[in-house]
């Protein structure tokens, strides 16, 4: 029973990778709308990197736009100062943001709920310090830091088209290293801490050294998706990195169902296309998406992942009731 | 942890994001939100009328910090487009507006730039915040659509963007001005306050350098966050110094309550400004507290329209308080107005709408701006080269620097008790 | 010498601010185990509100003051009722109740502006002279007001919870709200009254600060974060706490600005708060965090 | 197999163990008895390292572990259950075993993010593991059901194999049959013995005198924190003090 069930996941993964990597067609090339699908790639990166610490091992960040911030000026300091290929540094800038979670977490990971966010939150505003004045103005303060278009080895992306497929190839692996981690021993220790730490404890599961790994998972989720940021713009300034940043990466894991490989994705790309929709409202965007975010928090708790369970599970309920009475 | 359901909304959400962004996308001719009263399209004149419409796209600070100046910009263009469409549009062509708000955000204004050059519009009148030109300049030059920025930072014209222009002043040229005007009333020593905001830092910095070379001392340079409300420190530290002038390049917000701190905290000396005395800042200030405050700008901010002395910024100024029923507050009213001027005197000029024609005939635009001629034949990409030097002189009245020197500067020392 | 006073008076009335917000935040917490992000811009929304009454509609300064807070009061009693009665009822996991104060946050700062207008509002002063001369130094009388009122409130507060019976009847419910229920006490009916004293405590502080700096958007958000700063120092749901917390954290900011730089005033601020968590999570006053979520 | 001497833990002034010294027995089932709040729980919480007591030590298979964080006595080889259940209750009854089995495992987290070989095999004997484990206990057509939906009998079934899954050379079970129907009960002193038969010594906490008194080698009593009595069952059985702490005898 099991490897059938598998091998339907992946026909439907294999599916959905397709489909995406007809996007730019679908989409008629417009680079607009290719952009905006870079940007997804983008947030689905952040946001299943935030899914592992918060879905998983039930540790809540407000302050993630902080590894958003190193990974994008990291990459672009490296890069510049110490002259590693862009796509080279993206993965050093990646590698110090995750040790940079870790150390944040080892104090952090005995604080209670509210006491983490409070600590993430400072976290963050600390960074945005950091980058708004830093030593030598190397970041540019807030004139803000240019820096050329993404490159591999010589294939040069400078359109919205070329940057998507670089986009989605980093997510395909992103997930796929997300799946890995979370459907291991690794990942089960996660959820015992989510769901019950003292008995986690109980079960030999050391807390405390999870509830880092997770950390330095999530920042290095979220600092790749900054560097990509980087080679898609070609320009970073403080004011990306405010708190709003970081709680929309939460919006999104929420919105599309945490603890799910799917939710992070829907709940980037339904995000992002209410964002893109909202425009036209030109000043009442905020305010309209404030409300929204308001009626769909209070409506549907479990994002839309855990409504369609919901539903799902509606449904078998009832015709299972309708097995009883037939029989 | 279903895969299976995973890849089924995987592939119905992205169906879900072509859908809706195509729909979105697709040229939006919806007209501009801010009908003028009744008169349209008024009796087509001058240059063959092509007909048709002209997209007008902008990007401005709608919501978020400072987001006065992106809405009076909003309010101002629309203003100025229907004032051009009633005398023909952009040769015959009804200009039409589309404006996204990026919310102070340079992340946002790349997408709405992209968003704007996807629905091909024909030109752009960038934001007032310097930062979300520079974030989205590159690709709007690339693009090749002729661009006007409302910010003032000297950041974003040092690029090298050949379709970006400007009709509105540029700070590193305001700072060499306040120089002059130090020089001109003898200062030796000054103190600058300078906000982390881009256009603040480097206008304090390049007027840094020119005290270094013109031989003024600059006691301290003080600085403060874009999130501070307080500056009870920075005032302290001027006070001890006390400098004979001060320079501060604040904006916004921060104007007000700076100068209400500075001059509670006992300090009367001249204020040099990066920017002007704005009506709302000096109630806020007191007025008394905002007397003396000296800046070298093309034009000044008025009370009310009757204590205008400039009759053409007098009948600007009348159009936007018929339409909108108050004063604008602060100055980006004229930069937007400008802007308008030169780009529908290029449109004249290259007898078309296209971007490459417009910025052909550039060179050739001579525009009386409400603060001096704007002229684009050196090359700079820069409309305003000459600037004139006020300072604000109590219940809404400006008065020529170099008369205030000669006339009552020393009825100002006897006031304040000062030896400058 | 003067320096000094200056800077420790206008450090103390940026602190009384922070407190104002600090006890909101403390009060919450106590009272309900939640956490809120909506404190600084009911703030701006009891600043664009104060404007209203006492500048528009010309009304006296202190009828302008209760009008202010009672419609303060309300906003955060229906917060309450309507959104985050609406998800603990659900019993849903603690970071949507944040989301959704963070929601209330947007639709509160973007609706102010679609109500009242994105300029900086002149907020006339109620006093006469502009600055008032304490200990030799002058001083804006709004700022003496600020540390005023945060004093009154603190003793106010500190009374309400401990001595009278929804005090009390409050901490039960934060407590253990089945326990409470148990015994009869209208759990929600209490948390509705906390978050709309919060509510209009942080509007008393954005009607004192409006004179100070003009009644704008953006003004309570930048306060709010730098709350919680003062309410973690303090300790985290002691009103006293509460006060303490962010008069110090307004004063010691304002003397780092003032002696060492002023561009660091921020980054300390926020180093303070980490520190405190993780060296010392109960703060001064040793408050004990409520409920393990 | 296990020695505690002289255990006492004190919270603020309140003394809630005073020196317990008790001797487990490899190979036995040693009882724990004592009325409500005698301090029974807080003991187990003592020695599966939840809590560092105030004094005395706990000596486990010759190491001295008091004060040794929970996670690292587990991998000692000591699991236990708790008196309310402390399931994973949105896992399934299968990741919950697995997890039981944590202490066991090798695989980090870079084995684990690169599927390395040694992992593969560790999570086939992981899969093959769990299925003996819930055949064990009967729990095996549940697999996929989550903790949360089991029965409160089948909860406490999943609770114990969970534990045992460590492989334990000791295992506390904390009032175990607590909220059992009979027939569970009955069936409960065979799981017992099937236990032992495992070579895993059993240390209990348990009110059901019946079950206490047929299947335990050694019974301890608590009362107030410290020991009242101890001996084979039928000693402690018609000790007098014994029955007066249960029935409330005057003080």
């Amino acid at each position: 029973m099991k490897n059938k069930k598998l091998s339907g996941n992946l026909l439907k993964c294999l599916v959905a990778v397709v489909v995406a990597l007809l996007v730019p067609v679908l989409l008629g090339g417009s680079s607009y709308m290719c952009l905006v699908a870079c940007f997804v790639t983008i947030y689905t990166i952040s946001a299943s990197g935030l899914d592992v610490l918060y879905g998983y091992s039930g540790q809540i960040s407000m302050g993630h736009a902080a590894f958003y911030a190193i990974g994008g000026y990291g990459a672009g300091l490296l890069s510049e100062y110490l002259g590693i290929p862009l796509f080279i540094s993206m993965f050093i800038a990646a590698a110090i943001a995750a040790l940079i979670g870790a150390l944040l977490a080892f104090p952090a990971s005995k604080l209670k709920f509210h006491f983490l966010s409070l600590a993430t939150i400072a976290f963050g505003e600390i960074i945005y310090q950091i980058v708004t004045n830093s030593p030598g103005r190397i970041t540019g303060n807030y004139n803000g830091f240019f820096h050329s278009k993404l490159d591999i080895f010589g294939l040069k992306l400078d359109n919205n088209i070329k940057f998507y497929y670089f986009g989605l190839v980093c997510v395909v692996l992103f997930l796929i290293a997300k799946t890995m981690i979370v459907r291991s021993r690794t990942g089960r220790a996660f959820i015992a801490i989510r769901e019950n730490t003292q008995a986690a404890e109980g079960m030999g599961v050391n807390v405390r050294k999870y509830k880092i790994i997770a950390f330095a998972v999530s920042a290095f989720f979220v600092a790749f998706a900054g560097s990509m940021y980087l080679g898609l713009v070609g320009y970073l300034h403080p004011d990306m990195y405010l708190q709003k940043q970081s709680v929309l990466f939460v919006t999104m894991m929420l919105f599309g169902g945490s603890a799910s490989l799917a939710g992070p994705i829907i709940g980037a790309i339904s995000i992002e296309i209410l964002l893109e929709g909202l425009r036209t409202f030109e000043e009442y965007q905020m305010l309209i998406y404030g409300i929204l975010l308001l009626i769909v928090i209070v409506a549907m708790p479990g994002g839309i992942v855990g409504a369609v369970k919901n539903i799902k599970a509606g449904i078998l309920r009832r015709r299972a009731q309708k097995l009883d009475k037939e029989v | 942890m279903k895969l299976r359901k995973a890849a089924a909304l995987f592939l119905a959400a992205l169906m879900l994001l072509s859908l809706a962004a195509c729909g979105g996308g697709g040229g939006k001719d919806e007209t501009t939100d801010a009908v003028a009263e009744g008169e349209t399209g008024g009796g087509e004149e001058g240059g063959e009328s092509t007909g048709g419409t002209f997209k007008l796209g902008t990007f401005l600070q709608l919501t978020g910090a400072n987001s006065v100046a992106g809405n009076e910009s909003n309010n101002t263009l629309d203003m100025c487009i229907d004032y051009i469409n009633e005398q023909g549009g952009f040769n015959g062509a009804t200009i039409e507006k589309i404006v996204y708000d990026t919310q102070g955000s340079p992340e946002e204004a790349v997408k709405v730039a992209a968003r704007l050059l996807e629905e091909d519009v024909d030109a752009i009148v960038g934001s007032v915040n310097s930062a979300e030109i520079l974030a989205a300049g590159q690709q709007i030059n690339d693009a090749g659509v002729f661009m006007m920025g409302l910010g003032t930072a000297n950041t974003w014209m040092a690029e090298d963007w050949p379709y970006v222009f400007r009709a509105t002043v540029n700070n590193a040229n305001l700072a060499t001005n306040t120089v002059a005007m130090l020089e001109e009333a003898g200062y030796t020593t000054v103190a600058i306050v300078n906000g982390q905001d881009d256009a603040s830092l480097s206008t304090a910095d390049v007027f840094e350098e020119l005290c270094g070379e013109a031989g003024i001392e600059v006691l301290t340079r003080e600085s403060y966050q874009t999130t501070d409300t307080d500056f009870s420190a920075q005032v302290a530290s001027i006070v001890a110094q006390d400098p004979q002038c001060v320079y501060m390049t604040c904006s916004g917000e921060h104007i007000g309550p700076f100068v209400k701190q500075l001059r509670q905290g006992g300090y009367k000396g001249v204020l040099f400004s990066k920017e002007i005395m704005a009506m709302r800042d000096a109630e806020i200030a007191g007025d008394d507290n905002a007397k003396y405050t000296a800046a070298s700008y093309p034009y000044v901010i008025y009370k009310d329209v009757e204590s205008c002395d400039d009759p053409e910024i007098k009948e600007v100024l009348q159009m936007y308080v018929d339409r909108y029923g108050e004063m604008p507050t602060t100055e980006v009213v004229y930069r937007v107005w400008d802007t308008m001027m030169v780009m529908w005197e290029a449109t004249k000029i290259a007898g078309s709408n296209e971007s490459d024609d417009i910025v052909a005939a550039m060179p050739e635009v001579k525009v009386e701006g409400l603060g001096g001629p704007l002229t684009y034949d050196d090359g700079t990409r820069e409309g305003y080269h000459t600037s004139n030097d006020w300072i604000y002189i109590g219940d809404g009245k400006n008065k020529e620097f170099s008369d205030w020197l000669a006339e009552d500067y020393e009825a100002y020392k006897t006031e304040t008790g000062r030896e400058y | 010498m003067r320096m000094l006073i200056q800077l420790i008076i206008t450090g103390l009335a940026l602190g009384g601010v922070y407190s104002l917000i600090s006890m909101g935040y403390s009060l919450i917490y106590k009272a309900s185990g939640l956490m809120t992000f909506a404190q600084g811009d009911i703030l701006t929304v009891g600043a664009f509100l104060g404007l209203t009454f006492y500048r528009f509609l010309k009304l006296p300064y202190i009828v302008a003051l209760l009008l202010t807070m009672a419609v303060a009061f309300i906003i955060g009693f229906l917060l309450e009722k309507g959104v985050i009665r609406k998800l603990l009822n659900k019993n849903v996991n603690a970071i949507y109740i944040v989301l959704a104060t963070i929601a209330v946050s947007y639709i509160f700062q973007n609706g102010a502006q679609a109500i009242w207008s994105s300029k900086v509002e002149y907020f006339p002063s109620v006093f006469s002279t502009d600055s008032v001369a304490v200990l030799g130094v002058n001083v804006q009388p709004e700022s003496l007001l600020c540390i005023g009122a945060s004093m009154i409130c603190m003793i106010l507060l500190h009374f309400f919870m401990t001595k009278t019976r929804i005090g009390t009847s409050m901490r039960a419910a934060a407590m253990d709200s089945m326990a409470a229920e148990s015994c009869g006490i209208n759990v929600s009916l209490n948390t509705g009254i906390t978050w709309g004293i919060a509510a209009g405590i942080a509007a008393i502080g954005g009607i004192f600060i409006g004179p100070m700096y003009g009644v704008y958007v953006t003004l309570g958000s930048k306060l709010g974060t730098k709350g919680f700063a003062g309410a973690v120092m303090g300790g985290y749901g002691n009103m006293y706490g509460a006060m303490v917390g962010g008069l110090l954290l307004g004063l010691l900011e304002t003397l780092v600005a003032g002696y060492i730089s002023s561009e660091l005033r921020n980054l300390f601020a926020y180093i303070i708060l980490i520190i405190f968590l993780f060296v010392k999570p109960t703060g001064i006053f040793n408050e004990q965090a409520i409920q393990d979520v | 197999m296990l020695k505690t001497d002289g255990v006492t833990i004190r919270f603020g002034g309140l003394v809630a163990v005073n020196k317990v010294s008790i001797h487990v027995r490899k190979g036995q089932i040693t009882g724990l008895i004592g009325p409500n709040g005698a301090g029974k729980t807080t003991f187990f919480n003592c020695i599966s390292g939840v809590y560092k007591p105030s004094e005395g030590h706990v000596v486990f298979d010759g190491k001295n572990i008091e004060g040794m964080r929970p996670h690292k006595v587990n991998a000692a080889g000591m699991a236990r259950t708790y008196q309310v259940i402390n399931l994973f209750r949105k896992m399934t009854v299968q990741e919950n075993i697995m997890v039981g089995m944590h202490s066991r495992l090798k695989s980090n987290f870079w084995s684990d993010l690169l599927r390395l070989p040694n992992q593969r095999k560790e999570e086939k004997f992981v899969r093959e593991e769990t299925e003996k484990w819930m055949e064990f206990v009967g729990l095996q057509d549940m697999r996929d059901h989550e903790a949360g939906s089991l029965s409160y009998g089948k909860q406490r079934l999943l609770e114990i194999v969970r534990g045992l899954a460590s492989e334990p050379k000791l295992i506390l079970l904390d009032e175990p049959v607590a909220g059992m129907n009979s027939k569970e009960k009955e069936e409960f002193d065979a799981l017992l013995r099937r236990i032992l038969n495992l070579g895993v010594t059993i240390l209990m906490i348990e009110h059901d005198m019946k079950l206490v008194m047929g299947v335990c080698d050694y019974v301890y009593c608590l009362e107030h924190g410290s020991l009242l009595a101890e001996g084979v069952p039928e000693v402690v059985q018609n000790n007098p003090d014994v029955i007066a702490a249960y029935l409330g005898g005057d003080e």
